[in-house]
């Protein structure tokens, strides 16, 4: 497949781009945070997203999505990126999405994905337990109970875990702690009996949450996947997610240095207008060298994804790894390009840095996924 | 040197039998720190007396000539002094921009009558003063400030607008550069004015940080005013007490210690989130080396300032090279806090709920640091400094 | 495409009769390079069939035209064949700054009269061109160039000094830019002008590299003749055919493969090295995330590459970007090599008696990297057509 | 002690550096190299250079030294840095002396010293067997053997092997492979029977070889110190070394960084003088806080070990790093603002990136000695 968009895609882009910029400024970002908006976002927008076909983008027609697939999501969360929208487009629109179209029953799929597309129900992965990402470490313990199990154990940072309907959870059932033989991953219901929901203000004004299990009883039908052989599956999930979360931070990096950009050309001191500095033209150039790198290795991260799912693992790493590690550098620029007016709350830039922060260390940082490519080719 | 010693235990004796034993411990927060000036409110009684006390001694500016209500202290002496009160863990009495920016000006640059007037309320903590330099269009341009005091005979009048003035919602008085010619050469029609923050003449707002709360204010002037006599230094001449404020005021802020982050150094933050290995060594390659890469540059930092410190004793300026320091500790902490973030993984991302809650402190230093390398002129103006101060570099 | 598929069968067959046996292997030092040229000494009599072979077919340029010598094949034909000749591990039959540049100039600058004389005996490896562009008084600044052509009527006297002219001391003509007018502003008294090597105007002398021997010259004219027919294009008018190929020659420069170094990734000659710990990871820390850092940027920049080409394809413009290109190709390949030397130690150190020695292959070619940034525009002039004609930003 | 020269060093640095730009400017390193000096460098100078009194700095006055110290080794290193100087005085003046100094017996220190104070006896450290720095390795072995010891391995990189009279070699007399325990340090004179030396040239032009010791007889006064009690003598030894070298890669940076400044004031691209550009300009100004730095770290180290010997582990460490790591960044800048003419071999800039990095690898890079730090911090 080639590496440039075709017009379909062009097409999507400039319409997701058309819609964010109207109804999910970053003052929308902003009004929730200040008002402390409850799950970290606007429901009516949600659901205005999902009649734009957002939040079906990865779901079959059969279940009513559009089935567009994973370059086209990547569009989107590039343009929400831009945005810094704060939507479940991630967590229930591509990894819900993902983990039941991919491994679910007909069943499963018939219970979920409509309310995945249609964007009433909402999904969420509780993957983590310690503070750094290492989706092998599992010791949610599922132990078979009756016709089904019983989940005890907690979960950290888990994106959009304060307004999930569904957590998707990985879980112990056989093995060590860090084997990665032994997961199995259970669809539970958030209101389930022995769920605690603490959701944890972050930095990025988005909604995590611990969530702890105390003995959740689910039956044979909440397995998703196979018993034991869960890991194979979480990962591909996650490479999807991964990929569309570098896609995002493609686009609010790109969006802050466009601002940054600008601020350049209008901006005087000493008499001159700094985008004439050379020092700090430099530097922009460089920082536009690099995005241009985050262009090519998340578009093929997303085409990877649609053409071969499952093989998409080591270019996953490399999306995530380039455009979080850029992502950061870029918004760190813009702060310190825009000066003292860029440290002030009232000024937007300061937003771009928290995300890049936060959706760089949220499924691996640049470091876990380099780490990753180093151990691919033997080192 | 058998004096300095003989100091050292009247100084130990006298602070063992005045500095009250509730305050003897680390500052941990806002309420340990003392401030002073009218609107103050002390946190406790002890802290009054403790200050009181030391303000009596003229030890709250040990340094400062006794005339003006200091210590009239050797830097020998005052460095034995500091030594025991850390022995006994005694805080500073009080801090002010009065102690640390204004007081060096008006040694310098003040009249007798400035020196006298000013120079006691700021050892006894009654007056609380504000800086007023930047300006919402000047940033690191900081000669390109507007706001315009216009002579009136025996008084001036201030119109314009400040930004970046560190608790000026709180202060008594605020010490402003100010345009006195707009006809001349931006750097020649500057003076030094103080002015009263307690007319209405002058307003303030506070700012809200990427960070959250912040001790910032814009403060505006309209048509206040500030009588003849508290012109600092000559009229237009401003600039060279900027310069001098400015090069200490750098030398402050670069060699704040960045060794630590929170009471820990990124190399144990890492060590509980992400382990060791059969080696010992931290189980991530890649936060090991960046830390180790920041641990070495940090350390050499501190050995630099220490060279310094060596070189002004030993009678050679240190100049220009404030702005190296400047630049390097700012960067190097912006460093330090981005690697102690990403050793903390997800938990330092939490903030607590709102702008301007008291959780989330790693988060909110991280965020604060980014303003190191601008505040006190940015990271690009100290490299301007070095390339043309230093480096003898041409303009283009 | 049945079409495409027909033609690779018939290039199959044809390349397997016609290329020697002998020389199916992979180019593995300069005696399996051939430039040709009057002076050109071929290594085996097979290199020479396979020369002519080719050359009949005109598959050794074989997107050109077939009226100049050319194959006349479509770019996806000529990848095809490209593909095929990899199959068989068939060298290139000539090389030449014949083919790579002045070729493409002619094409598209050049006059009929100038295509029928000089594009055939590029394709036939007859006659060998050098390029001379670059002046030692104005290295970055290439339009300061101050070679003279002056016009005498029917032929210009050329005077004036080229330098980093490669291989010009084997070279038969040389195509250069000399100033034609030296009252206009710089960029508009330039022109492009073929010249004779073989006269007694010109001379060549070798330059040595940090790294040792090289294949670049110094040229020196001394009232050296061209006949006024080898000028190609209009007269002062040459900085536009100067523009067209100095963004070929980046694309060319920055699109070097960077992944390897002598056949090896820095990472597998790190664990021969420094070994692996328990984990199967590299047991230096330090290494292993650089290492994996720069194999991160290098995988991300050959897609960039990828995705040029696609966009070029699909009809979009890649321009200015493959300064970006330049710039980031050249610096990576830098950073590669210090990595690769970093992980070797001790050993790639080791460069053999006497600068020009063929030893020490890693550590010259470690030497010769850091010509990369600065050849065919330097990184910072890269970063700065990428700030002015991508960016925007305005002039000082 | 303050962290500034006083008047004594000063002077002493001020007369190193008029007899090294006068009697050594880096056209003898041209030279030396050019003619293929055997040893790589002129015994002539190398005489007068003790007749300086540079070959006695670290040897007591009692032996014929002048007994200055390390800050007054690290003066001379430094000017000998700056003009390049090929000269063992690094393994000869430093390691050996220190060696000698610290361990040697009234015997040892009588029969050797006097030669290295006066210039005639040159000895060379050989510790190194593979192709990264690595001191605890050692696996040649020395058995015992009548009266004395056998010796048989092979040792790598032994900077002014080539030239040395007497070697000092760390053999294994017990242990494993890597155990600090059981290594033992041997006097081996350079033309005992079965040692064979291969000097190598090297990118810096300086004289290293490779040594194999085939069944090397020696008495039992060869043994320099204790028996298996070698290495934390080694590596105090090591550490005067790294921070000598340290002061040698300082020296080097900083006059390279001056060519580099004075190039940019004179040179002109584009109607301006290049110093004019402020990309240039900013980086210059970056590594002119880089090497404040270095110098800080090197002093540091120089009068720890004036002070207190074996306690300079640490703080050698960390100028060994600091000065690695901004001597090679300093020579690769001066080359590239260079430009052209400092890829030539006619001009003297590419000897110092050259030196720098040979300097760097020697006795544990940048990288080895950060890690070294981290160890210490528990990292």
């Amino acid at each position: 497949m080639a590496l440039v968009l075709n017009e379909d895609q062009e097409m999507l882009r400039d319409a997701a781009r058309g819609f964010l910029r109207r109804r999910s400024p970053v003052s929308e970002l902003r009004r929730v945070r200040d008002e402390q908006v409850e799950g970290g976002f606007s429901r009516d927008i949600w659901r205005e997203m999902a009649e734009q076909g957002f939040a079906g983008v990865l779901v079959s027609e059969e279940y009513g999505g559009s089935g567009f697939g994973h370059v086209a999501a990547g569009l989107i969360a590039n343009e929400m990126g831009r945005t810094l929208a704060p939507s479940p487009f991630l967590s229930s629109a591509v990894l819900g999405a993902a983990a039941l179209g991919r491994a679910g029953t007909d069943g499963q799929k018939g219970e979920y994905l409509p309310g995945i597309a249609g964007g009433e129900l909402i999904t969420a992965m509780a993957v983590d337990e310690g503070d750094k990402h290492k989706p092998e470490h599992v010791t949610l313990k599922a132990e078979k109970s009756g016709n089904g199990f019983k989940l005890t154990g907690a979960k950290t940072f888990v994106a959009d875990g304060g307004a999930a309907d569904l957590l998707i959870v990985s879980a112990r059932t056989a093995g060590a702690d860090e084997d990665q033989q032994g997961v199995t991953l259970f669809l539970v219901p958030a209101d389930a009996t022995g769920v605690t929901i603490n959701t944890t203000p972050t930095v990025d004004n988005r909604n995590y949450a611990d969530i702890t299990l105390d003995g959740v009883e689910v039956d044979g039908d909440a397995v998703l996947g196979e018993v034991d052989n869960g890991f194979v599956l979480l990962e591909s999930v996650l490479n999807a997610g991964r990929s569309v979360l570098a896609a995002e931070m493609e686009g609010l990096a790109k969006e802050s240095f466009d601002m940054t950009v600008d601020y350049l050309k209008t901006r005087k001191q000493f008499g001159k207008i700094i985008g004439t500095f050379q020092g700090l033209q430099h530097r922009a150039a460089h920082l536009w060298t690099e995005l241009e790198l985050v262009e090519s290795a998340v578009l093929k991260a997303l085409q990877t994804l649609d053409e071969n799912f499952d093989g998409a693992g080591a270019i996953a790493a490399l999306a995530k790894a380039k455009a979080g590690s850029v992502a950061r550098l870029a918004t760190q620029e813009a702060i310190q390009m825009h000066g003292g007016i860029g440290m002030t709350d009232e000024h937007d830039i300061g937003f771009y840095m928290k995300r890049a922060r936060a959706a760089d260390e949220l499924f691996g940082d640049a470091d876990f996924h380099a780490g990753r490519i180093a151990m691919l080719r033997g080192y | 040197m058998p004096d300095l010693e003989k100091f050292r235990e009247e100084a130990r004796e006298w602070l063992e039998a005045n500095c009250p034993e509730s305050i003897r411990k680390p500052v941990s927060g806002e309420d340990d720190i003392v401030w002073g000036g009218r609107n103050w409110v002390f946190k406790s009684d002890d802290q009054k007396i403790w200050l009181d006390r030391m303000a009596e001694r003229g030890w709250t500016v040990p340094e400062w000539p006794k005339e003006y209500g200091g210590g009239g202290l050797s830097k020998e002496e005052a460095k034995v002094l500091k030594q025991e009160m850390a022995r006994i863990k005694a805080p500073p009495p009080v801090n002010s921009f009065g102690i640390w920016m204004l007081g060096p000006a008006l040694l310098k640059f003040g009249s007798e009558e400035q020196k006298r007037e000013h120079l006691p309320p700021i050892c006894r903590g009654e007056i609380r003063w504000a800086q007023g330099y930047s300006e919402p269009g000047a940033g690191s341009d900081l000669a390109a400030l507007q706001t315009r005091a216009d002579d009136k005979g025996d008084h001036y009048i201030v119109n314009g607008q400040k930004v970046w003035t560190s608790y000026a919602d709180e202060c008594d008085k605020i010490f402003c550069l100010v345009r006195t010619d707009p006809s001349a050469p931006k750097h020649e029609g500057i003076s030094f004015l103080l002015i009263d923050m307690d007319q209405p003449g002058v307003t303030t707002k506070p700012i809200r940080l990427i960070s959250g709360k912040s001790p910032f204010c814009e403060t505006f002037f309209d048509d206040a005013t500030a009588p003849k006599e508290n012109l600092v230094g000559e009229l237009n001449k401003g600039w060279t007490i900027a310069k001098y404020l400015l090069t200490h005021e750098r030398a402050m802020i670069g060699g704040m210690d960045s060794s630590q982050v929170l009471g820990r150094s990124p190399g144990e933050i890492a060590a509980d989130t992400v382990g060791r290995n059969s080696e010992g060594e931290l189980a991530d390659s890649f936060l090991r080396s960046d830390i180790a890469r920041s641990d070495v540059d940090g350390w050499a930092f501190m050995l630099t300032m220490e060279r310094y410190r060596d070189k002004s004793k030993a009678g050679e300026g240190v100049g220009a090279a404030s702005s190296g320091l400047k630049y390097y500790g700012t960067e190097l902490n912006k460093r330090r806090y981005e690697l102690s973030m990403s050793a903390s993984g997800f938990n330092a991302l939490k903030i607590g709920d709102g702008i301007d809650s008291e959780e989330g402190e790693m988060a909110r230093r991280w965020l604060r640091t980014k303003a190191n390398s601008i505040e006190g002129g940015t990271s690009e103006v100290q490299l301007n400094i070095i390339s043309k101060r230093i480096l003898e570099l041409p303009d283009a």
